[in-house]
């Protein structure tokens, strides 16, 4: 199965591209949880599928019994969840704040810090 | 499982990270202390600065340090690998940060310290110290966040719309960055197998080209955006000025150096195939970013803005040895990585005060300040030359480097790229000199002792360093052997090269 | 949903429901759960709560600011990494007491426990009230 | 306890204490703000003290220099890169460093009484001394590293003295251009000198010359050659980068007759000099230096001649005197290099005494034009002496010290080919030329009727007179002793210059038999015959030669006094005349502007297009530089992923991916927004689900968790939002956007199928499975994994959160504060 899942994160990978170049905020941040998914599964893949079991010992054993699945990418991703889960609930309060300071939702009309028109300095010394 | 006892000197490879952590925990119990805050800052950083200094004097002495988490053998816990790269970046960014906070101390409301304005700085010191000491490719991605994260909550702290604006493009442009390092990195994961940079060396070494080239690649964009490298810099001057000056300055002073950091360490010691294949488009992308900073630091009458630009014309210097890697490029590079944490931290925190002293930011209305305030003249002259590269200022001794390294080489296009660099630096910082200083006349500006004080002893450190350089060339050249040698950095932690 | 009957039985939903993060947060060493799932349900069972009786009443409830609970648990976390020093081992080496029952790593998951729900609440509270009593 | 044993240490010993004092002045430079202030006159004098004291100290060493026992001081500077900080005291940084405190000396007694009251006299004094210093250590330095920082600290101090009078724009348009022009210079000499050091392997300038390589390695002679002669003509103010140097006479008066006599400029020639011995001899150095030369002392003289305010007639005199000592250095041989250094002496005394001359007169009547002044010569007696010492050595006829340079020169050429006798030609006029101005200023302000000045004229005191009057008698003194003065300073100065030994034959002896007399009685004639006609040629100069310079200067004589502004004077704006009649005649200097100017408008259009501040575009740019980065290598390598095949799996693990790829897909498809939150919801829940399917249930647990809060967040956010529900896009946007996102897509699919082709090393997670249960006590592997293993991700992660929880109040707080200042 990894090559769907590859295939899978490529999708992912498009619309969340394609939701981040969008000029609506919102848009925007969908596409950052999209790719925050697109992430973590590519992660996933990487350290190979099986249907297999989960990496638990079962009780009274030493090591896993028979086929499970690879651990190490499932701590990564779980520390990238959370990372991003926060980034996530950060940006999200700050397109609200954003919209309530600049009444706007679309990138374009937030050009404070970088104003349009902005002229040249004089030319003198 | 590692038998042998840890003394407890090999700690200060550590405790800067978990003392920031810690601190700025606490503080955030103790959130009603306002008067407390700043006290245990101090504290906390200077106990950072003292670990820090330690440690550099160790790695310059005995080479590289290592420290392995939970006495697991390298490669299965997270190692924590100093060598004088990490090491003196560490240091150069407590220095810069104590004084941040010197000279916030005078400059900033209550309310930002109730918002936690503390905690938020050790954070970021926390995020970028882990950065430039961890030795494991994943825990550097969760030192990236805890820096960003940390950047984030500085940037908007103050509230204004202007910060929200910038915060969004920043936010949004960084996020991206660092999303990119995961993918990377997981696919690295993938090909190698293993997430320790020790390791990393002897696996890259043994993979498929190809597919090790497009992820160097893609940590040269990821590490690339955070470091500000043209085209994709454009966050970096949309944002450095928004926040208060002192955010500015840490900021400017210590991230895109990670940047850096990462860029050195991963495609030079990592990837060193990756790298070489990589060369002729970091190059061309290296003299952009140098040329069209400073380019832009001219055309630019926003103070802070201004500086920005030229912060990133350094960032295009550092990354011309990512492209050649000729020894004393390296060493060159990592030396100028060490002064622009310094210098850039000073300037911006200069260009705060100007702002106090003319109450804006907008270089066409200042005026006379060279009559009207006698320190800061010279806080701003010094600081301007010593980015420009003139000596016997700091800035110098990285480009002599470079220049040395280049003409080694003889890659014409990076050496003269280094001078073009320094002379439209020179252009801009020579203008806005005399716009602000020369021109017309100003009313005697007297301003608040401590962030003088502060800039004062940052301004301080960038002479006597410029003067003495001694230490810094010394230290910059084994960093370099180190990192295009990797092999006492893989002994250290006790894998086989 | 302001019901009185999900006032009345909120407090009881929110301790059923941190008694189970409880469960979670201690069975993760060795079965599914954790630190983190852990404080999420907590975090869950403040927001019900809150819903249920107001913010003001889960502040009261809570004492201190939700966000120092998230600095306790770093606190924590960092303290039993730290306790390794004294036994000559590196950092956040697994210690355990006798029989290993209990050592640093469910220390540690327990300071995970507290960021989470610390933070969380203190993020739900503050969308809940505008910032009121931040 | 006699010190009889002269141990190591006791050498370093002196070499600091003797370091230390050459670099007093910049302790000086410090003390100078403080002493100026509670000080008066006397702090001049008391300043003063260290340039002499330098002077005296260096009068010491003549002896034994002149004996080929030169001074060597080193001590280490930076041992990583082999590098002293190192000094050498020889025949030629002899000379050059006695004209630097000598003339400097009195240039600080007599800026003290003339800015006696400027409100930055101190400054002054200060940067002037920093200057000093920094000359000093040029000239003495003996390390290419030593050399170039000096140097450039020279410029960086020049800069500010040029600036001085920085309310004015004209003073800063000239410190701007003198720093740029300059600066250039000083990266060439950078360049070159990190290049001679590749090539010889050594710092040190003294070892250069015995080093053979520079020329065998035959590629790198030219670049060497190329990167000093553009520093030293830069300096040297050698045309094309001429124009730098009327402008910096912007400075006080005192800083012209410092920099321009035996100091800043020269520094370009001292350079020259230096490298003599190494790069001179070729035919490149020959051709580049005389041509260059030549153009500039005809280009000088010429100019100077169509001036009429003093201190730029002084200038322009500068430029071609300059331009002199190069066309003699390209000539080489020991001659040519007696030549140099006597010339070298010759005019650092008269050009220091004319600008100090220059600086009286403007001070004691108020202007400086040559035209309006006249019979100066019964109120400013002593000023006038000083002023006929001066010129009549600039005009150059014996006994002083002029003269005897001038034969130097003229014995120093050949007439060998054509162009030795174009060399001639050149010389001559270029000394007639020189030799008008030096009759002009020495007759025309003081001979004739008095006429009427701004102010009354009066004599300038004692500080003022004093040192152009030493000059001018130092020019004549030279009659008493000219064997021991050739012998002792400029044969061991042309030794340098030459690279080996060079006798003096220095005396007032005529031979008629031979070229020089004669040369020397047409230049004589050819100078009286120029300053006869002297108003004709200027009219018929002015006609051919546009000069910037002099309009800027008749421009503000009509307006105020030329000087420093001294407290409650008004502020004079000099404008920069940009008159369209202006505009119709192009200068270098005009050329200087264009390219300023035109670098700051392409910048300022380079910045707007690129930093335009629209967020999408940023985004844009970032991921096509990722489409690019992903697929590139693989393109360029010719390593595709084989094709995959895709066959096997369990119903229900396509069904999940189906219901991802589903749900993803209708994010983008969704009609409204909370669709688009549904949709999102429904993929995070089959994302959830494939964890679940490959065994990982921890992951599918915390994915559901925040997957859910992610949408709770979302939709409550939303709700306060007024959104309207339609996707900004515009249409073109849309093909772009598509595109670009189907390419990203495409490629990370294509890399990732590549990697996933490779044998995967699972060192990692077999440790983790063996250890888990019995070293780590633990049988969730990856909980163990969070809190063991790799517990320190996990500290980073949870700080991360508790960040973004101060970061999330912060925003939130600051929503209730603006609305609490709204009510």
């Amino acid at each position: 199965m990894e090559p769907v899942v590859a295939l899978l994160v490529g999708l992912f990978v498009a619309v969340a591209a394609y939701l981040m170049l969008s000029r609506a905020l919102v848009r925007v941040l969908l596409g950052v949880v999209v790719l925050g998914n697109a992430v973590n599964l590519l992660i996933f893949v990487s350290g190979r599928l099986t249907s297999a079991a989960p990496p638990i010992v079962p009780k009274g054993e030493a090591t896993p019994v028979g086929y499970f699945a690879n651990p190490l990418p499932q701590a990564l991703i779980l520390t990238a969840i959370v990372i991003g889960f926060a980034m996530f609930a950060f940006l999200i309060v700050l397109a609200l704040r954003a919209y309530q300071e600049m009444h706007a939702d679309d990138t374009d009309q937030m050009r404070l810090a970088e104003p349009d028109g902005e002229p040249n300095p004089p030319l003198e010394y | 499982m590692i038998e042998h006892v840890t003394p407890p000197a090999d700690w200060v490879i550590i405790l800067p990270v978990v003392l920031c952590l810690m601190g700025a925990a606490l503080l955030l119990m103790l959130r009603g202390a306002l008067r407390v805050q700043l006290w245990v800052t101090l504290a906390v950083i200077l106990a950072v600065l003292v670990c820090d200094a330690l440690l550099f004097n160790r790695v310059m002495q005995a080479g590289p340090l290592s420290m392995t988490m939970g006495k697991w053998l390298p490669p299965f816990g997270i190692s924590f690998t100093a060598d004088v790269l990490g090491a003196s970046f560490a240091l150069a960014g407590a220095v810069a940060t104590l004084c941040v906070v010197l000279y916030q101390q005078g400059d900033t409301p209550e309310a930002a310290v109730r918002d936690g304005v503390y905690p938020l700085v050790l954070l970021l010191l926390a995020g970028v110290t882990g950065a430039f000491l961890t030795g494991d490719l994943f825990n550097l991605y969760v030192w990236f966040e805890v820096m960003l994260i940390a950047s984030f909550g500085l940037i908007v702290l103050a509230g204004h719309p202007l910060q929200l604006d910038a915060a969004v493009k920043y936010g949004i442009l960084n996020f991206l960055a660092t999303t990119l390092f995961l993918m990377g990195l997981g696919l690295l994961y993938g090909l190698l197998g293993t997430l320790n940079m020790a390791d990393i060396v002897g696996a890259a070494a043994r993979a498929d080209a190809a597919p090790l080239t497009a992820i160097g690649a893609l940590f040269a964009l990821a590490f690339g955006m955070k470091a500000a490298v043209f085209p994709v810099n454009a966050w970096l001057p949309a944002s450095y000025h928004a926040p208060p000056p002192a955010i500015s300055a840490l900021m400017g002073g210590l991230l895109t150096k990670v940047g850096i950091y990462a860029l050195l360490r991963t495609l030079v010691m990592l990837l060193p195939v990756a790298r070489e294949h990589l060369a002729p488009v970091l190059l061309a992308l290296a003299i952009a970013t140098a040329i069209l900073g400073p380019l832009s630091a001219i055309a630019e009458t926003g103070l802070r803005r201004a500086i920005g630009f030229m912060l990133i014309g350094g960032v295009g210097l550092m990354l011309l040895s990512v492209a050649g890697v000729a020894p004393e490029a390296v060493a060159g590079s990592i030396a100028y990585g060490v002064h622009a944490i310094l210098t850039l931290t000073g300037l911006y925190l200069v260009a705060g005060l100007i702002e106090r002293a003319t109450g804006q930011g907008d270089t066409r209305q200042m005026r006379g300040l060279y009559a009207a305030n006698s320190s800061l003249s010279i806080l701003f002259f010094v600081l301007v030359l010593a980015v420009s590269g003139v000596p016997p200022f700091l800035g110098f001794w990285p480009k002599l480097l470079l220049l040395q390294g280049f003409v080694g080489a003889t890659d014409w296009l990076a050496v003269f790229t280094v001078l073009l660099n320094a002379l439209l630096t020179l252009i801009a910082g020579s203008r806005l000199w005399s716009h602000i200083f020369w021109r017309g006349t100003a009313e005697k500006a007297a301003l608040p002792p401590s962030p003088m004080m502060a800039t004062w002893i940052l301004t301080i450190v960038v002479v006597v360093l410029g003067l003495a350089p001694a230490i810094l060339v010394e230290a910059a050249t084994i960093a370099a052997r180190d990192l295009l040698d990797p092999a006492r950095y893989i002994a250290s932690v006790g894998l086989s090269p | 949903m302001n019901t009185l009957i999900f006032r009345t039985m909120a407090p009881l939903i929110a301790a059923a429901m941190i008694l189970f993060s409880i469960v979670i947060l201690l069975r993760g060493h060795n079965d599914p759960g954790g630190g983190f799932i852990g404080g999420l349900i907590a975090a869950s069972a403040a927001a019900v709560y809150g819903m249920a009786r107001g913010v003001g009443e889960v502040r009261r409830l809570l004492r201190f600011n939700p966000i120092a609970f998230a600095g306790f648990g770093v606190v924590l976390a960092g303290t039993v990494g730290l306790l390794s020093i004294l036994y000559g081992v590196p950092f956040m080496t697994a210690l355990w007491l006798p029989g290993y029952a209990f050592g640093v790593p469910g220390a540690f998951d327990i300071g995970v426990y507290f960021v989470v729900f610390g933070t969380m609440t203190a993020i739900i509270l503050a969308l809940e009230d505008g910032g009121e009593g931040v | 306890m006699a010190p009889t044993n002269p141990g190591v240490a006791l050498t370093l010993n002196f070499d600091i204490f003797a370091i230390a004092l050459l670099l007093s002045p910049f302790a000086a430079a410090l003390l100078a703000p403080a002493m100026c202030r509670h000080g008066g006159v006397a702090a001049g004098w008391g300043l003063a003290l260290v340039p002499a004291a330098l002077f005296v100290a260096l009068l010491t060493t003549v002896e034994g220099v002149a004996a080929g026992r030169p001074v060597r001081l080193a001590i280490d500077w930076v041992p990583a890169l082999d590098l002293r900080l190192s000094f050498l005291i020889d025949g030629l940084s002899l000379v050059f460093a006695l004209a630097i405190t000598g003339i400097g000396a009195f240039i600080v007694i007599y800026s003290t009484s003339y800015l006696h009251d400027h409100r930055h006299r101190g400054r002054f004094i200060a940067f002037l001394l920093l200057f000093m210093g920094a000359m000093l250590g040029l000239v003495l330095s003996d390390s290419l590293v030593g050399l170039f920082v000096f140097w450039e600290l020279t410029s960086v101090t020049s800069f500010l003295l040029i600036g001085f009078d920085h309310e004015r724009e004209a003073a800063r348009r000239g410190a701007i251009q003198a720093l740029i022009v300059t600066g250039i210079g000083g990266l060439a000499l950078m360049a070159g000198g990190v290049l001679l050091h590749h090539v010889a392997g050594t710092w040190t300038i003294s070892d250069l010359a015995y080093s053979p390589t520079l020329r065998e390695a035959g590629w790198s002679y030219p670049w060497v050659l190329g990167f000093i002669v553009v520093a030293a003509f830069t300096k040297s103010a050698q045309w094309p980068f001429h124009f730098w140097l009327p402008n910096a006479m912007e400075a006080p008066t005192p800083v012209s007759a410092y920099l321009h006599s035996a100091t800043m400029v020269q520094a370009g020639v001292y350079l020259l000099a230096r490298m003599s011995p190494l790069l001179a001899g070729t035919p490149q150095w020959q051709a580049l230096l005389c041509s260059f030369g030549a153009i500039t002392l005809l280009w000088g003289g010429v100019a100077a001649l169509r001036q009429t305010d003093l201190k730029q007639i002084l200038a322009q005199t500068t430029i071609a005197s300059l331009g002199l000592s190069v066309m003699l250095l390209g000539i080489g041989g020991e001659t040519a290099a007696m030549a140099v250094a006597a010339y070298f002496v010759a005019h650092a005394l008269y050009k220091a005494a004319l600008f100090l001359v220059t600086g009286i007169i403007d001070h004691g009547t108020g202007t400086r034009d040559i035209t309006v002044l006249g019979g100066l010569r019964d109120t400013l007696t002593i000023t006038f002496i000083c002023a006929a010492l001066a010129g009549l050595s600039m005009f150059g006829i014996p006994p002083l010290l002029g003269y005897l340079a001038k034969e130097e020169m003229y014995a120093a050429l050949s007439t060998g080919d054509a162009w030795g006798i174009v060399a001639i030609v050149v010389m001559v006029l270029g000394n007639a030329l020189l030799g008008v101005v030096g009759l002009a200023v020495m007759i025309r302000p003081f001979m004739g009727p008095l006429r009427p000045t701004p102010h009354a004229p009066h004599e300038g005191d004692f500080a003022l007179w004093i040192g152009p009057a030493l000059f001018g008698l130092a020019s004549l003194a030279v009659l008493f002793a000219v064997s021991p003065y050739g012998e002792l300073l400029l044969a061991p100065m042309a030794s340098s210059i030459a690279g080996h030994p060079v006798e003096s034959h220095l005396g007032f002896a005529v031979d008629f038999g031979a070229l020089p007399v004669w040369l020397s009685l047409v230049t004589w004639g050819l100078a009286i015959a120029i300053y006869w006609q002297r108003d004709w040629i200027r009219a018929a100069i002015a006609k051919t030669v546009p000069s910037r310079a002099g309009k800027l200067v008749s421009r503000r004589r009509a307006r105020a006094v030329p000087r420093a502004t001294a407290p409650g004077e008004p502020e004079v704006e000099a404008e920069l005349d940009r008159s369209v009649e202006e505009r119709a005649v192009w200068t270098w200097d005009r050329g200087f502007d264009q390219a300023m100017f035109g670098l700051i408008r392409a910048a300022g259009g380079w910045t707007r297009v690129f930093h335009h501040g629209r967020l999408e575009l940023y985004v844009v740019v970032a991921f096509a530089c990722l489409a690019i980065v992903l697929v590139t290598p693989l393109w360029a390598m010719n390593d595709w992923p084989a094709l995959p095949h895709f066959a096997g799996g369990a119903f229900y693990e396509w069904g999940v991916i189906a219901m991802a790829a589903i749900g993803v897909v209708m994010v983008v498809l969704a009609p409204s927004r909370l669709g688009a939150i549904i949709a999102l919801g429904v993929q995070g829940l089959a994302v959830a689900l494939i964890f679940m399917v490959f065994g990982a249930p921890d992951l599918a647990f915390t994915q559901l968790m925040v997957e859910t809060l992610s949408v709770v967040i979302l939709a409550l956010v939303m709700t306060r939002l007024r959104l309207s529900t339609r996707d900004p896009r515009p249409y073109e946007d849309l093909a772009r956007d598509g595109l670009l996102a189907l390419l990203i897509g495409g490629s990370v699919s294509l890399l990732l199928l590549r990697v996933l082709q490779g044998a995967f090393d699972g060192r990692l997670s077999e440790f983790f499975a063996r250890t888990s249960v019995e070293i780590a006590h633990g049988h969730n592997i990856v909980n163990v994994i969070l809190v063991d293993y790799r517990g320190l991700d996990t500290l980073g992660e949870i700080s991360v959160v508790m960040t973004a929880g101060i970061a999330v109040l912060a925003l939130l707080r600051r929503q209730r504060k603006r609305k609490a200042v709204a009510a």
